[in-house]
């Protein structure tokens, strides 16, 4: 059955053709079966073909599957094929796996849409286009899932669109992607010109044949990471996705916080030996990572929109994905980005729910003490929180610490520090996160106030199972400390990433690692308590000292603005100049000219016709005298 | 020779148009009828071209040749791998046309429907000529109906429009006109033989200056049509004031004359002298992506932000053709189609917007998604495939386009590549202001949402554009073999050009007479 | 060979014009129709003797007066001409005032001069004939009597004709003096001859060229076109446009013959016709732009279409100037025919404000002039686009490329006037109430046979160009 | 014995005297009458020529010449009449209705 992996993104292609075409005359009921089992599918064909691939000797990996060859001409092809390796099937697990229960939550949470069809269809036409950028065996096949998710964030984004700001934001998403797309493009044609294909497997291979040399693979890393910033929202092209969360909550979740933003992570990951053999790449990596982890989170913390905080604190998660990706320890990224699909994801459902039950209302000043309305939502959101702060036994405790381990045992100690600092904001504005909302007084307004209700069966449902995930996934990946067959993620992984470069720490290094992350989680979650619980107050007399520095987080450091005052303004302005002054004037200006000054010619040229018989004759005679002269002088 | 299908194909819109005379001018939707039936029919005819061609052979086929005129003037027509899918990309656009202007035209349908069909013919006509001659009379008599076209059915500007597309046109054909006399007797001189034929003219060496001043002569003309940067002043002004199906064919069909022309006439005939405005050329191109992005970026009229995409999109395919590479030119003639399917389908958005509510002007308009959920789906599709969004046909054309420029000269890539970013840009923007929003005024609450007839013209168009988009091997593989030929004409001529004609070496000095040798000679020093 | 019948072509032609006169006295003024028909009639029996006559090469006078195949060929396409403004008269002399049988016997006689100057290399019987031609082409200019332009007209066109002819005359005298002949092979030994042939000849070759400069309006010597064409009848005017040029430019065809061998000073000729026809179609296509007046239009047009084919006439191909004189023909009477056809009793539209919107409204009227307004622009697939194809093509052969690119040039300002016209019959709405009396056979029928003509002439020419190519190779080459 | 060559140049002079005359008078009649000397003067050339050339043939010549004027004459003087009709004037200056 492991053979039939390839049917996995189809499934949810086909599903979203039947919608595309014949929803208009599908009953609400049948379009949330067909959507959500079509994910389903895919998922239990991913779980087969993941037991399968257990069984699957490493030397034989990947299982590629070519259906027919796409785009060929000249050096350039690409063939329509996919392949199956650990990191395909782990992408393609969280994807389906979360992407389903995200469906499901959908169900629920789109209910009274009336775009709800269309909801979905573009939902599944996201699994779709994930699942092809993950399961692409080669680049280019995998840019088709690259910008195909860029669609599908831009047409979720701007699901409302009758919402300016919603419209506004997606188009802004699709264009910053373009940006780093474009330079994709370029790092795609290094490829193929200079190492002959874009399959994954000839590429390591060539790789491997040491047929690149570093000056190259740094180039075309290089500009693959940027095509990987504005997708995975990094320094400098992450502004789209604050502004992302226009969209339905489920959509935050899935494309905003799960699968597509942390593509490039995959992208790097799956193109690790080209990073890993230009060193200087993968430092860049690792450091866009760690300033963005630490940037994000400053600017979560002054957010009052809940979704808002998420976004950033997603940001900054990918940031430390990318940190372990940059430091060699993809598996530790990989494992980062698995559990973060879970708490993230869970942690936006949450936000869903309280959104729901407070009809819509984002604003943290207008919660608190919640957590008696909501007993489902209210402990869901806090394992997720405390997931992602970094306590112990939870998801997020070991996949931040095993990047962080690393990037010390590289001797990154700078990006560690980063990490570490990272680590405490994460904890503090995730736990501000929940003392706004769930604690303290209410200040919820009365209509809001009205009807508040926790979420039904089909939403809470979702938020349950990824809650039980967020505890457990990390269990798959437990630190060498606790042996070193321990991890068998990264074992599962290996045949991806050559091992090696995990490089070892003593034990006690380790132990003392782990406690200072701990400690680091702990007091960030304590200065939260301290600012928003024990001592309300203390938050705005923090502002009024510096008033500056809140300003500044408050108003993300005023990067759109700079973006608008820097690219954008000029362009649009500039362009309408040349358009009046050059194109209208100078270029129509000179065929009008010509034109004019031919027309004018005649005109004058008529005047001579002045109708008198001797000024005819006196011409005849002139020519006559001429030409005589002409011939006898 | 068998059944002659090119001139079959070539000439039965013709007889459509005379058949449309005698319709008596009230049964409007007889004519309309009589005028689709052919175009199918033309349609359809023109698929065996698609099946019966033999995608192993470089040479011409479907050749049809008769003497005509004499002293060279010969019925000579034939397709390759270049030509066949512009005939065809003709052939599948009109009826599209006809029916986009069922409703659109109420005004003497007659005529305009015989100007459709008699544009049709000019058009076929162009790419299937093999004889330069013939090529000509087309490429001019195709003038005449679109200049009724825009100027009697256009809008308010129409007439200047339409004498401005006329005259700039043919500023450049005719010194083209020129050029085609100067390399007919060059060949009379050199041989003693009265010929057009254009695989005559490969054959024969000129010298590089001769060729400078000739290739001028033809790129002048092609540019024009293009149109390339500095010639691009007559399109928007067409496009505006043209009615939807004119915009269409304009768009879809006529620019590609030009590119066509160079492909055909210009690279293979002066190769030295393209190698000498190769830069020039790359960087009029190159200006013509970025400038014609950054205008469309401020239009104000949505047609006129589509034209100036169009100068994008052809700068875009200029620059790939002359990468002068196997990537790069099929990337090219693939876009060539691509910009025929997806801009003409902006412009029958465009037309459809403008038939309910009789404006253009981008800031009337949004919120009308949430009117016509239908339309809005198309038009998404047809943007998007005009952004070059995988999976659409737009993407494939531009990156091989990307790729050939990347392999001949990475500079132009970087800059060129801007085009990716600069078509999102100005395409989602104006869609996002037009469809996206609240309703604008009450006037869009009345749109009503695409009819079957819309549909059913955009049907097939979305069609082709996935199925371009996703296996493009059923086209590309036909056009390898005629496009290695062209290469190996415009690279390596020497080994690829005999060095004579009728078995006689033409050294040049034979060519041009002494007195002119002379002048060179002069000049040289 | 000397043969009398050289002469019947001719004798006919006098004798129905003769007959006509006479019979003009005894028929009232409401038929005088019928001497039309009657004249038509002559032009048969002459076209058909000229068919008869291809290739016998019959001559008279000693040679003065023969019929060779160009002689032929030029009479026939004369006597065509003549029958279409003939067909055109018919409504018009009674609609315009005009009514008068002598319009008839004039353009006969007319006919007769052209014939005459194309049918000797005599270049005293050559002058006899263009004075028959001009004298009977002042009094068609005249012809309505009531119309202060038409008199206005004829008066300018006598002055300068005879003011012209003067000239001529005295042209004619110094080659007389210079060579001892007026037959055209002498004086062009004369030429050849080179060395002695000095001032005198030279001088004596330039004032010819003026005479016949004027007769086929090139610039400087086209003052009087546009006045003449503007003022003159209708129907008149076209065969101005028409008739006179190609007699002239037979004449200058049959001069230049051999001329262009020898070297010398013939270079300076060559020169000096070089310069002529480029500011004749300068000239003349741009003073069109800015006119109003139909008959103005066209009679620029003319001129800059003169510029053309004395384009053929340096290129040294005269089948290509044959075809063009041909083509124009055809073309231009059409045109004309048309810009009749756009009159109704007494009132005749002529302003480009009259034309207005008229394309929709008189559909067969609209699109037959607008094929000939395309023809007479150059575009395929008219006879317009292959005669300048023909000509430029052999001008390029004759490396006059800077002479074509200018030609080229000229004829795209052509254009814009052209489809000026054709932009306010089509895309302009009707202005003032234009109301013709469409009901005019004949004027139809010219219509339709010069349609035919152009397109015939347009895609397939080949038997045409058969004739042609038999009439210029009767010429005497050395 | 007068040398040809007088006969001759006084022929241009008389040529060159018409035209002059036909650039200073104003009324049809006169300027008809220059162009009248014109051509008699180009007669007179041509006789002076055949004269030196030694042959009759010029003289002959002169006579169509003759002839043809007349006729014009004729012609013209009518046209002259009628435009006097019309206009009652026979000023050049008047003959302007058409011109640009």
């Amino acid at each position: 059955m492991t053979e039939y992996f390839w049917l996995i993104p189809f499934i949810p292609g086909a599903s979203t053709l039947v919608l595309a075409v014949f929803g208009k005359w599908l009953p609400k009921k049948y379009v949330s079966y067909q959507a959500c089992l079509s994910v389903l599918a895919s998922f239990v064909i991913s779980v087969v073909s993941f037991l399968g691939l257990l069984k699957v000797s490493p030397e034989n990996l990947p299982l590629v599957k070519t259906l027919f060859g796409w785009i060929i001409s000249g050096v350039f092809s690409a063939n329509l094929s996919f392949q199956l390796d650990p990191l395909s099937t782990i992408m393609a697990l969280v994807v389906t796996g979360v992407g389903f229960l995200i469906h499901v939550y959908s169900v629920g949470y789109m209910a009274h849409d009336k775009g709800y069809t269309r909801y979905f269809t573009y939902l599944n036409l996201f699994t779709f286009a994930m699942l092809i950028l993950v399961m692409a065996s080669n680049i280019v096949l995998m840019f088709v899932g690259w910008e195909g998710v860029g669609l599908c964030s831009y047409l979720l984004i701007g699901f409302w669109f009758e919402k300016d700001s919603a419209a506004s934001a997606g188009k802004k998403a699709f264009i910053v992607n373009r940006i780093g797309d474009a330079a994709f493009i370029l790092g795609i044609f290094f490829i193929l010109i200079n190492l002959g294909s874009g399959e994954f497997r000839a590429i390591n291979e060539a790789i491997g044949g040491g047929l690149v040399s570093q000056g190259l693979a740094t180039l075309i890393a290089l500009l693959l990471f940027v095509g990987a910033t504005g997708k995975s929202a990094q320094i400098p092209l992450y502004v789209w996705l604050p502004d992302a969360m226009e969209g339905p909550t489920p959509v935050s979740a899935l494309i905003h916080a799960a699968t597509m933003v942390t593509a490039g992570v995959y992208m790097v990951s799956r193109m690790n030996l080209l990073f890993t053999l230009s060193g200087v790449a993968a430092q860049v990596v690792a450091l866009v990572g760690a300033l963005t982890a630490i940037y994000a989170a400053t600017m979560a913390l002054t957010q009052n929109d809940i979704k808002r905080v998420l976004a950033y604190s997603t940001i900054s998660q990918i940031g430390y994905m990318f940190i372990g990706c940059g430091v060699g320890a993809y598996a530790a990224g990989m494992f980062h980005l698995y559990t973060h699909a879970f708490f993230k994801s869970l942690l936006f459902l949450a936000a869903g729910s309280v959104m729901h039950a407070l009809s819509g209302e984002l604003d943290m000043r207008k919660m608190g003490g919640l957590r008696k309305y909501l007993p489902l939502t209210y402990p869901t959101f806090l394992i997720g929180a405390i997931a992602i702060a970094g306590v112990p036994f939870l998801s997020g405790f070991f996949s931040k610490d095993a990047i962080l381990t690393q990037a010390f045992a590289q001797r990154q100690y700078f990006i560690w520090a980063l990490g570490i600092m990272g680590a405490v904001l994460t904890a503090f504005y995730m736990f501000r996160l929940i003392f706004l909302t769930f604690f303290g007084q209410e200040r919820l307004d009365a209509q809001a106030r009205a009807h508040l209700h926790e979420s039904p069966r089909v939403m809470t449902l979702p938020l349950v199972i990824l809650a039980f995930f967020s505890v457990l996934a990390g269990y798959v990946g437990l630190p060498v400390v606790l042996g070193e067959k321990a991890n068998l993620f990264t074992r599962f992984l290996e045949p991806v990433f050559q091992p090696g470069h995990e490089a070892g720490l003593t034990m006690s290094m380790e132990w003392l690692l782990i406690l200072i992350s701990v400690a680091v989680a702990l007091c960030g979650i304590y200065i939260a308590y301290l600012f928003y619980l024990k001592s309300p107050h203390s938050p705005h007399r923090l502002v009024s000292r510096f008033p500056r520095v809140y300003k500044l987080l408050y108003n993300k450091y005023y990067v759109d603005e700079i973006y608008n005052a820097v690219f954008v303004n000029p362009t649009v302005k500039g362009s309408e100049a040349v358009y009046d002054n050059f194109d209208l004037k100078v270029i129509d200006g000179t065929i009008n000219g010509t034109a004019a000054a031919t027309g004018f010619t005649g005109k004058a040229l008529s005047l001579f016709q002045s109708g008198l018989v001797k000024d005819y004759a006196l011409a005849l005679l002139l020519g006559v005298i001429l030409f005589l002269g002409y011939l006898l002088l | 020779m068998s059944f002659p299908i090119l001139s079959v194909v070539t000439f039965l819109p013709l007889l459509g148009a005379i058949l449309l005379i005698f319709i008596p001018a009230p049964k409007k939707n007889v004519q309309r009828g009589l005028a689709l039936a052919f175009t199918f029919v033309v349609f359809f005819v023109s698929l065996a071209l698609y099946f019966q061609f033999d995608s192993t052979t470089p040479e011409p086929q479907f050749v049809e040749k008769a003497a005509w005129l004499g002293y060279g003037i010969n019925y000579h027509m034939g397709i390759d791998g270049i030509s066949l899918f512009l005939v065809l990309l003709t052939t599948f656009l009109f009826p599209i046309a006809v029916l986009s202007s069922w409703t659109y035209i109420q005004k003497r349908v007659k005529e305009y429907l015989l100007f459709m069909l008699l544009l049709e013919t000019g058009i076929l006509g162009v790419f299937v000529s093999l004889n330069l001659f013939l090529f000509y009379v087309f490429w001019e008599a195709m003038l005449i109906p679109m200049y009724f076209l825009i100027g009697v059915w256009g809008g308010p500007r129409r007439i200047y429009a339409t004498l401005k597309f006329v005259l700039m046109t043919m500023f450049g054909s005719l010194l083209m006109l020129v050029s085609i006399f100067v390399l007919y007797s060059l060949y009379y001189k050199a041989t003693g033989v009265y010929s057009f034929n254009i695989f005559d003219y490969y054959k024969m060496i000129l010298n590089p200056q001769v060729q400078g001043w000739l290739f001028l002569g033809f790129g002048l003309a092609f540019a024009i049509k293009v149109p390339m940067f500095p010639f691009h002043t007559w399109l928007p002004d067409a496009h505006v004031e043209a009615p939807t199906a004119g915009s269409v064919i304009l768009a879809a069909v006529l620019l590609k004359m030009g590119t066509y022309g160079f492909l055909r006439f210009a690279l293979p005939l002066f190769p030295d002298a393209l190698m000498k405005f190769l830069p020039l050329l790359a960087v009029l191109s190159i200006i013509g992506i970025i400038y014609g992005g950054l205008m469309a970026l401020i239009q104000k009229d949505i047609k006129s932000l589509v034209a100036y995409s169009s100068v994008s999109h052809m700068g875009l395919i200029m620059l790939a053709v002359f990468s002068l590479n196997l990537e790069g030119i099929e990337g090219a003639i693939y876009q060539m189609l691509n910009h025929g399917l997806s801009t003409g389908a902006l412009f029958l958005i465009v037309g459809i917007l403008y038939e309910r509510s009789h404006t253009r002007l981008i800031k009337d308009f949004g919120g009308v998604a949430s009117q016509m959920p239908v339309f809005t789906a198309f038009f998404l599709v047809c943007m998007l495939s005009s952004v070059g969004l995988p999976g659409l046909n737009g993407f494939v054309g531009e990156i091989l386009c990307l790729f050939g420029v990347f392999q001949s000269h990475k500079i132009y890539a970087y800059l060129a590549i801007t085009t990716v970013i600069l078509a999102a840009a100005y395409l989602l923007w104006m869609y996002q202001r037009v469809m996206h929003g609240p309703v604008k005024n009450e006037k869009i609450l009345s749109f009503k949402d695409m009819n079957g007839r819309e549909i059913a013209y955009f049907v097939p168009i979305i069609i082709m554009m996935f199925w371009m988009g996703v296996y493009p091997q059923s086209f590309l593989r036909k056009m390898d073999t005629s496009v290695n030929h062209l290469l190996k004409r415009v690279r390596n001529r020497e080994k690829v050009f005999v060095r004579e004609v009728e078995n006689r070496v033409i050294p040049w000095e034979q060519i041009v007479p002494k007195k002119r040798a002379a002048e060179e000679k002069k000049g040289d020093e | 060979m000397s043969n009398i019948a050289a002469l019947f072509p001719l004798v006919i032609i006098v004798a129905g014009a003769l007959l006509v006169l006479v019979l003009e006295v005894f028929l009232k003024r409401e038929n005088k129709s019928y001497l039309g028909f009657l004249s038509i009639l002559f032009l048969i029996v002459c076209g058909f003797l000229c068919v008869r006559f291809w290739n016998k090469d019959y001559a008279y006078f000693g040679q003065a007066l023969f019929l060779d195949n160009l002689a032929l060929f030029l009479a026939l396409l004369f006597c065509v001409a003549v029958a279409f403004i003939i067909l055109l008269c018919l409504k018009y002399i009674s609609s315009q005032d005009a009514n008068h049988g002598e319009i008839f016997a004039l353009l006969l006689l007319a006919l007769s001069g052209m014939m005459i100057m194309t049918s000797s290399s005599d270049l005293l019987v050559i002058f006899l004939g263009l004075e028959v031609l001009s004298i009977s082409c002042y009094a068609l200019a005249g012809l309505r009597r009531k119309d202060e332009r038409s008199g206005e007209a004829a008066l300018k066109y006598f002055l300068l004709g005879s003011f012209a002819s003067a000239f001529l005359v005295l042209g004619l005298a110094f080659l007389y003096g210079a060579s001892g002949s007026l037959r055209i092979p002498v004086v062009i030994d004369h030429f050849r001859a080179g060395s002695a042939a000095g001032l005198l000849s030279l001088a004596g070759l330039a004032l010819v060229l003026v005479g016949f400069g004027f007769k086929i309006a090139l610039v400087p010597f086209h003052m009087w076109t546009p006045d003449v064409y503007e003022g003159a009848p209708t129907p008149v005017t076209a065969l101005f446009s028409v008739g006179p040029k190609a007699a002239g430019f037979a004449v200058l065809l049959r001069v230049f013959l051999n001329f262009w061998p020898a070297s010398g000073e013939t270079g300076l000729i060559f020169w000096v016709l070089w310069v002529i026809s480029v500011l004749t179609m300068v000239i003349g296509n741009l003073v069109a732009l800015r006119q109003t007046n139909v008959k103005r239009i066209l009679a620029y047009s003319s001129i800059a279409h003169a510029g053309y084919i004395l384009v053929a006439v340096l290129a040294k191909d005269n089948a290509s100037l044959i075809f063009y004189l041909t083509a124009y023909l055809f073309m231009n009477i059409g045109a004309f025919a048309a810009v009749i056809g756009l009159s109704k009793k007494g009132k005749e539209y002529l302003e480009l404000e009259d034309f207005a919107g008229i394309g929709f409204k008189y559909p067969w009227l609209g699109a037959t002039f607008a094929i000939f307004l395309f023809s007479l622009a150059g575009f395929p697939p008219t006879a317009g686009f292959l005669a300048k194809f023909y000509v430029f093509s052999a001008a390029v052969r004759a490396d006059l490329v800077p002479l074509v690119i200018i030609g080229v040039l000229a004829s795209l300002v052509s254009v814009f006037y052209y489809l000026r016209i054709i932009v306010y019959m089509y895309m302009r709405d009707p202005s003032g109430e234009v109301d013709i009396d469409i009901e005019n056979p004949a004027l139809f029928l010219v219509l339709f046979l010069c349609l035919y003509g152009v397109l015939q002439l347009g895609i397939f020419p080949g038997n045409i160009l058969v004739l042609i190519k038999q009439a210029v190779a009767s010429l005497p080459v050395l | 014995m007068i040398p040809i060559s007088y006969f001759f140049v006084l022929s241009i002079v008389l040529f060159a005297l018409g035209i002059l005359a036909f650039f200073i008078k104003r009324d049809l009649i006169t300027m008809f009458m220059a162009v009248e000397i014109m051509l008699n003067a180009a007669n007179l050339a041509f006789i002076a020529l055949a004269k030196a050339a030694g042959s009759l043939h010029g003289q002959v010549i002169v006579f169509f010449i003759i002839t043809v004027a007349a006729a014009e004459a004729a012609v013209g003087l009518a046209i002259i009449l009628l435009v006097f009709r019309q206009k009652k004037s026979i000023k050049t200056e008047d003959m302007r209705l058409m011109k640009g």
